[in-house]
């Protein structure tokens, strides 16, 4: 089945899957893991798993702090992978996704990172940095291993470019829910409702909705609008604030 | 010279070259294998609308024309191109010509790439601007343009060098400008320019990124490399009239590229004149602590701040610290029509330590009265090598992208002056009495 | 512009209305009943000598064209005219312009005078120069001047200036100047000035003494007038290029008063363009601390530093102390051509105070992007004033003697900017830790 | 009897005559007045009186500091005519002169000044920086009182500049011995030999040569050349270190 089967066969029994996210090595391994065990065990739907770039231009503060912390660490690409690759065999209730920018692609070999991402058992990357025109051999690659490349909306998107853009993707299109970086709050107000109508009608893909996505109140405005909601800062926050123990009771009560 | 009529024919002949001798997939902003536009998909549609005003402005005479006509009645253009007599008898040799970009307004190159983008944005209707700088010099020349054309400015800039800069923070503030201290990564000039993309993201509708150099996604390097291409084309015309031929080489130090590509393009038909780029060797290649991309060997192909080109990074693709005495050529990147040039052979790159810097300095100081950048003095050096060994009847150019009195702090630093340091700590008991 | 050609033409013009309209007896140097050469007879030959030198050179059109293409060549000449259009736009009325001496290599019209200077010194053979200053500026471009032409090169300035000016001391000591301070009387620039006689009473053979401004013995006054009229010259036909028409008022400070008598040549003939010159009010004509000699009825007619004119002195004939914010216009005599301009009704004087300097200054960054030196925003502050006044069909054109980069510890220090402050606290504890 | 024929008439006994200088109210009138005593016991023929001026273009650094110095006591032009009053009185041995620069006379008003100087009983005036060319007005009124307007003779000077000058001149010339400002030692040798040949065919008017004497050994070398040596900032000097004492004896023994 392809992470687009899967998520509608999920989205039978649920009424909004849920995404989340975390930097890898940060603040280490060891919490990485204790806070994917929480989500895992509380219905967490994919987690995206992301690899510490040094410029993460698309990232907002909590987020690119979260990178610099992780490097400065010594956090390695390899050590990542093989973290990754632990996690996708404990918790296999979960769809593991690598989020990162395109160097870390580039410099480990694009194939060879993506053979890789398919071997451990993820279904999908996320690259911030890396729009289809320059993609191309990426997307290609991707399919070929029943990867998930998964795409971009925006709300600066033109109803041609998700139009064009979708053709790329598989899995489900990460709608970006504001203009900006990571770690904003989002006001899901009519516009955005309008903007996911209208990604909606651009693609067949289920769409997951991100950026400032932060509590229970969020993610019930989506329901129906969208197929999955994306949690990002917030646990970073919340762990940063409260310690990995704190996740379970957040997730549980994200999908009251 | 009467210079503005004969700016339209050489444009033609230019954006010719460009295209022919660089590109060669011109579509999505190669230069070779290197180039691109590596960009989160929510400033697609800001990347279309300026490719479009770019498209427009450079296939419009009256643009350029426009464009021609600001740069001499705000800065000075054409700058001189300065017959370095006493330098050329000191060393014997080839005789040095220097063009003078330290004597546009604000004192750099700069100038040239910052009003072009101005003139763009004001035609795209936009009201802010958004800049990164190293030094300060690219954020001086940004909030000045900002200030001349009305635009709101923030300008990013990497909290140890807002530090450092001090006195290019306090012209930027009072030219208007908010400075935003940026506190991620090694908190330079790399990180300034994450930060400054981080504004872009949300600010797209109102603002354009004044991107400083020949760097960072399509059209960008192109595009800055076309307003720099004013130096070549009046660098080519002044040395055929007061030389009577071509220079054998022409020398620019190389950061991003920018000063460099700008009078490059001048002679890239020239098949017979040599371009020697010039990149931070700072405390020696052997050491690690520098900034050369091009030579050394250490750095590595990669995509990052937008694009595609020779990154000083590690083995998994996490750029590196560098280092130059010169803040403007402390860049972990390098332009992507540069190492394209470089892999084609009609672009000869060296490196200069910080050491051999402060000696051309000296020397451009006692027997020129001219003093250059740091960065500036990259280029100087290597000419300085070179032209003893070259002929009388040769000429070389040194591209003087800037003034070097913007450096005192670095420069009387360097130079160890106890009579500066005197001074100043002088004037830190003075505030502290009146604190 | 051409310019170069033309330049020969305005020349005859120029020197003609110069004599004309100003002297009166030109015999021994005086305009009017000001000026003469008060000199000691030691000095006679030498100035025999240079009388000689400079009458040559006046009359042989080589010469002037040597200068000017030495100007464009290495000064970036003509410099520009800028159109001040959000100036104007935000104070209604009179279209404002502004000339660019700023532009000139060491970043003032000093470079001019210098220049012109150091090839006359040429000429006569001599091997050594040396000069007065206050803030460093002439000397700065006389040291410049100085390693460019190859002379050796001693700077006399007052003591309290050399401390005050650690910045210009630098570059000069770096251009291969020797600096020496002035203990003698106030320690600021007349003090240098009269050691620089003194050291000239016992040089003179080899050596040439670079005045700085339109002051001093004959042929000085006359002689940088002439080789500042550049500014006039390229003035008055940009501003008929660029407005169709002559300026109603032409706006300079007065120092010296070499940057005023530069531009104001241009239209000396121009009987409907109103000269302006305007002095430093200092902390106000009241308070007695300014250096205002012909606005404020203070000053008194005097002979001093070899010449006649309106000095700052007491009703026993000693010499005043002066204040300005603007180091350059800090001095207690002026330009015996502009008090017989003054006495003749040609020019009008003005004076501005430091606070309003300020006020000036920070308007023109905002809204043009440009930072007037302190002694040329006194120019500023008269046209800020009188422009809304006027109808918005008459040009004026401000003199931008320099740039105000050079004056940034003055100014930051003036703008008591907390951050500034704590840069140099900084910098001190690093220097202290380190020594 | 004018200013020359006294000193030609002073000659016939003297071998040289010795003219001395010093600046009014440095380091105070009261010091003055006893450095004058000693000078005019021990048989000083002339005396420079200096009226300190705030830019004393043509002094070296003692004298200078001295002009400043004096102003920063508080001088004023008026005290120094009143105090020379006193010593034209007190010494009518000494012929006295004033010395100063234009601008003190000129403010003073030029006419005013010198008749002030004859009425005092002065009977010559210096001014550093007044050449010929600028001081027509000055030596007619100069003549007209009877005073003598000193003019100067330098190394510098032509043979055509000297017997120009000469012309302008009354009671004896000013030779400055070497080019500089005062105060500087002059090496009295074949080249101060040759050029003071050149100023006696210049003029007939006695010889005073200054600038850089400083000793018998100077003294003695400028007999039969010149007729007058100048002490200017040797005794200055030595009122500064061993106090107006010590000037009798060094004015004794200059001419044994
Ligand atoms: C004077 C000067 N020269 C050179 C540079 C380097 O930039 P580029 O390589 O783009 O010319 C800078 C950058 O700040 C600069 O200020
Ligand atoms: C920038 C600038 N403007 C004006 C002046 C005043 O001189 P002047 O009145 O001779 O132009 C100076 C003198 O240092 C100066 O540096």
């Amino acid at each position: 089945m392809t992470l687009q089967q899967e998520l509608r066969k999920r989205l039978e029994h649920k009424s909004i899957l849920l995404m989340t996210h975390l930097v890898l090595g940060y603040p280490s391994f060891e919490v990485n893991k204790e806070v994917i065990r929480q989500m895992a065990e509380n219905g967490v739907d994919c987690i995206e798993l992301q690899i510490p770039f040094s410029e993460p231009i698309a990232d907002g503060p909590v987020i690119s702090k979260a990178n610099q912390k992780s490097l400065q660490n010594g956090t390695t690409v390899r050590e990542c992978i093989l973290f990754a690759e632990q996690m996708a065999v404990e918790f296999p209730q979960v769809h593991f996704l690598f989020m990162t920018y395109y160097n870390i692609v580039y410099k480990y070999g694009e194939r060879a990172f993506l053979e890789k991402t398919k071997k451990i058992g993820f279904t999908g990357t996320i690259i911030g940095d890396l729009p289809p025109e320059e993609g191309q051999s990426y997307v290609a690659a991707s399919r070929e291993l029943d990867l998930a490349p998964i795409v971009f909306f925006t709300p600066t998107s033109t109803f041609e470019r998700m139009q064009d853009v979708a053709k790329y993707g598989e899995g489900f299109v990460y709608c970006v829910a504001r203009k900006g970086v990571t770690g904003k709050q989002t006001a899901l107000d009519e516009h955005v409702a309008v903007y996911l109508e209208q990604c909606r009608k651009a693609t067949d893909l289920p769409l997951a909705v991100g950026f400032g996505i932060s509590g229970a109140a969020d993610v019930q405005k989506l329901q129906g609008r969208a197929d999955m909601a994306v949690i990002g800062t917030a646990t970073i926050r919340l762990v940063d604030e409260k310690g990995p123990s704190a996740v379970g009771a957040f997730i549980a009560g994200l999908r009251d | 010279m009467t210079g503005v009529n004969s700016f339209s024919r050489y444009r033609e002949l230019l954006l010719k070259s460009l295209k022919e001798k660089v590109v060669d997939t011109m579509k999505k902003g190669y230069f070779g294998q290197w180039g691109g536009a590596y960009i989160p998909e929510v400033l697609h549609a800001t990347f279309v609308e300026l490719n479009k005003a770019y498209d427009l402005a450079r296939t419009d005479k009256k643009f350029w024309q426009e464009y021609v006509d600001f740069m001499q009645n705000y800065s000075c253009r054409p700058t001189p191109l300065t017959y370095a007599e006493n330098l050329s008898d000191h060393l014997g040799g080839a005789r040095i010509y220097i063009k003078r970009e330290d004597l546009n307004h604000t004192g750099a190159h700069k100038a040239n790439n910052v009003m072009g983008q101005g003139l763009l944005v004001k035609r795209m209707g936009k009201k802010r601007v958004i800049a990164e700088t190293g030094a300060g010099q690219h954020g001086v020349a940004t909030a000045t343009m900002a200030a001349k054309f009305g635009f709101e400015c923030t300008i990013y800039m990497g909290e140890e060098d807002v530090l450092r800069q001090r006195p290019n923070v306090f012209w930027m503030e009072k030219l208007g400008a908010t400075v935003v201290p940026v506190t991620d990564g090694s908190r330079t000039l790399k990180d300034a320019m994450n930060e400054a993309f981080r504004d872009w993201v949300s600010s797209m509708d109102t603002t354009h990124y004044v991107i400083g150099t020949v760097c960072g996604p399509h059209p960008f390097p192109e595009m800055v490399a076309w307003f720099q291409s004013i130096i070549g084309i009046e660098a080519r015309e002044q040395i055929l009239k007061q030389f009577g031929k071509l220079p054998s080489r022409v020398y620019a130090c190389v950061g991003g590229g920018s000063n460099a590509m700008g009078i490059f393009q001048g002679f890239l038909q020239d098949e017979g004149v040599e371009l020697v780029g010039v990149e931070a060797g700072g405390k020696g290649l052997e050491t690690g602590m520098h900034a050369s991309r091009m030579v050394g060997g250490k750095s590595q192909p990669g995509v990052a701040q937008g694009y595609k080109t020779m990154f000083l990074q590690s083995d998994e693709g996490q750029m590196l610290d560098t280092h130059s005495i010169a803040a403007g050529l402390d860049y972990v990147g390098v332009s992507p029509i540069l190492v394209d040039l470089g892999e084609k052979g009609r672009v000869r790159f060296e490196s200069a330590t910080d050491e051999a810097v402060l000696e051309a300095l000296s020397l451009s100081m006692r027997t020129e009265g001219i003093i250059p950048a740091l960065e500036s003095s990259h280029g100087f050096v290597q000419a300085i090598k070179e032209a003893p060994k070259m002929q009388r009847d040769e000429a070389i150019i040194i591209n003087m992208s800037g003034r070097g009195d913007k450096d005192i702090f670095t420069i009387a630093h360097a130079y160890d002056d106890p009579s500066w340091k005197e001074f100043i700590i002088q004037r830190a008991e003075e505030y502290k009495n009146r604190v």
